[in-house]
């Protein structure tokens, strides 16, 4: 159906414009139920690139491939725009991070299995941002999904030695077991 | 004689046709019924499948009919001890109700008015169709995500993002809710020590990322570390190999034992 | 600092470019420290979508604001690159959408009711994870439930400027469920 290379290049540009992340070679590929060869694309790309010169973005090539970033004289004002972008993490995210805590290592699929719910990318995406999460490898099964695990500055950031020192869940109902009974204790001691 | 009839009345009965297997218009047969249960969305649905399928006027159900299929469909399901929907009975006990008080004769309310004992189901009946043909509606219509995209490209930001705090209790109530709403038995035992055989899984896989090879025994200092953490490194090893996550190697007897990731 | 026109122009579309919500005026005006007239604004919008006129992107009308949205001949070929991020839901969440957006504001036991089966507290969720439903408030009898409507994200995401564009539910009552049964079939029954 996109067969000429007019029709390529729009089709690298729209989803360059519409992705979250950078875009590699083998990305781009994915496109195109034909093979395009990946040194089509890289001519295209650059074409791409030229087509932007002098515009609002640029297109540029990062580690894990490329993507187009405004030009950093905007960023200031682009700012404004959300000063304040996230002032709390949803239930979702909070979820994510906790089961990424207790349960680590985990992938995606055992996340959703827990909730039972699909899950929303920005969930994993906040945290990683965040560097609370990270991805510690991939696990061996057909489709080889990415492991996630919490990170050094997430014991930091919450002041734990070790995941160990997270609150125990069986402590919680002893707790809440013993909870009325404390009550009477301590005033009986406080009369003795 | 009238004893007869109502023995007969209880039997599974298509149209006059007495069944012992599933009604022949039931499309899926009976041992794919759990794919056939996952295929209904409810009672509501399974009876809307069922007039819709006698090509049946809904404001004029066939009551006795309708009921007969219906029952002759849930008692399938029981014997194939599918975990009966409470749902699903509650229905047939409104079908049989609807169908004995067909067989009295009508009463008449204050303003002298026929009351059909089947309006009320008609009535939902209705609304659940408009209700499932609105969601097929909906479906048709492109949403972002699925058939539309928008732009959505990057930029530097520049000033420091105010992130959100969380405090400990936060990620605990979070995790307090996922137990409490999951209910399975497996998440109830979310034990202190299982959380530091996953720890210890989590540092193991690190350290594997950084170099291809690790020795088996450079992750036990039998020196400093006290019996419990050794233990716990230990069956951090045996569940890492047990989800296949990384592999334990050794050449020939007595030679050092070393891991690797699984799909180095 | 952004002073021309031009430049004016450029920021409102590259922060139209990297905003994954559609911006309305209000949103516009923040990016500049000076104030911008709103129909300045809607009158360089207009020659922004201009400008992509025949081009990869279409500037669209939401019923919060402007974004620019793929071309759709694109989409398909988008939907390859990440085919686990297309959120695809199941029949049960879509009949529970259906009826919060046909008959909000609704409690989960109206939804019961019509469904006539319990419901999985999971539809909800991923509704609400979406941003597609909103609790907007409590009904005032025993228990004092949640009531649930269609949030603004839903009108975005389906393209609707208002509910009242929801497809007509009439249209189908009639036709499809009453005047449709077929006669013959409905006598030989009867006889039968």
């Amino acid at each position: 159906m996109i067969d000429s290379t007019s029709k390529i290049k729009e089709l690298l540009e729209v989803a360059l414009l519409t992705s979250q992340r950078p875009l590699s070679i083998d990305d781009f590929q994915k496109l195109f139920i034909e093979k395009i060869e990946r040194s089509t694309i890289r001519m295209l790309l650059d074409e791409v690139k030229s087509d932007w010169h002098d515009k609002t973005m640029n297109l540029i090539q990062t580690s894990s491939g490329y993507r187009f970033e405004a030009l950093p004289l905007f960023s200031e004002a682009l700012m404004r725009l959300n000063p304040d972008r996230v002032m709390k993490y949803s239930r979702m995210v909070m979820e994510v991070l906790a089961i990424v805590a207790y349960r680590q290592p985990v992938t995606r699929g055992d996340i959703e299995k827990i909730r039972g719910v699909s899950l929303n990318p920005n969930a994993l995406r906040q945290l990683i941002e965040r560097e609370w999460v990270e991805i510690i490898g991939q696990k061996e099964v057909p489709g080889r999904p990415s492991l996630y695990a919490t990170t050094k500055y997430f014991l930091d950031d919450f002041g734990f030695m070790s995941i160990t020192e997270l609150p125990d869940i069986n402590q919680f109902t002893n707790e809440n077991i013993i909870d009325e009974p404390i009550q009477g204790n301590i005033d009986s001691t406080q009369q003795g | 004689m009238s004893d007869q009839l109502d023995t007969n009345q209880l039997l599974p009965k298509v149209y006059g046709e007495r069944i012992g297997s599933l009604p022949q218009d039931l499309y899926i047969p009976p041992d794919a019924l759990e794919i056939y249960l996952d295929s209904f969305e409810g009672p509501l649905d399974l009876l809307l499948y069922l007039i819709r399928k006698n090509n049946i006027d809904i404001l004029d159900i066939p009551m006795a009919n309708i009921t007969s299929q219906y029952m002759t469909y849930v008692e399938k399901m029981k014997a194939i001890k599918l975990e009966l929907a409470a749902d699903y009975l509650l229905m047939s006990a409104m079908l049989i109700e609807i169908k004995s008080r067909m067989l009295l004769p009508v009463p008449e309310s204050e303003e002298g008015e026929e009351l059909d004992p089947r309006a009320e189901l008609v009535r939902k009946l209705v609304e659940y169709e408009l209700m499932k043909s609105a969601a097929e509606e909906l479906e048709k219509i492109p949403q972002l995500g699925k058939d539309r995209m928008v732009a959505n490209a990057y930029f530097e930001k520049v000033t420091e993002i105010t992130y959100p705090d969380v405090s400990v209790d936060d990620i605990f109530n979070a995790w307090k809710n996922i137990i409490k709403r999951a209910k399975q038995f497996d998440n109830h035992k979310i034990s202190r020590s299982e959380l530091s055989v996953r720890e210890h899984m989590t540092i193991i896989l690190k350290s594997l990322a950084e170099k291809e090879l690790v020795e088996f025994s450079s992750f036990f200092d039998t020196e400093r570390d006290p019996i419990p953490k050794l233990v716990v490194c230990f069956l951090a090893i045996l569940e890492l190999t047990k989800e296949r996550l990384i592999r334990i190697n050794q050449q020939e007897p007595c030679s050092p034992i070393y891991l690797q990731r699984e799909n180095s």
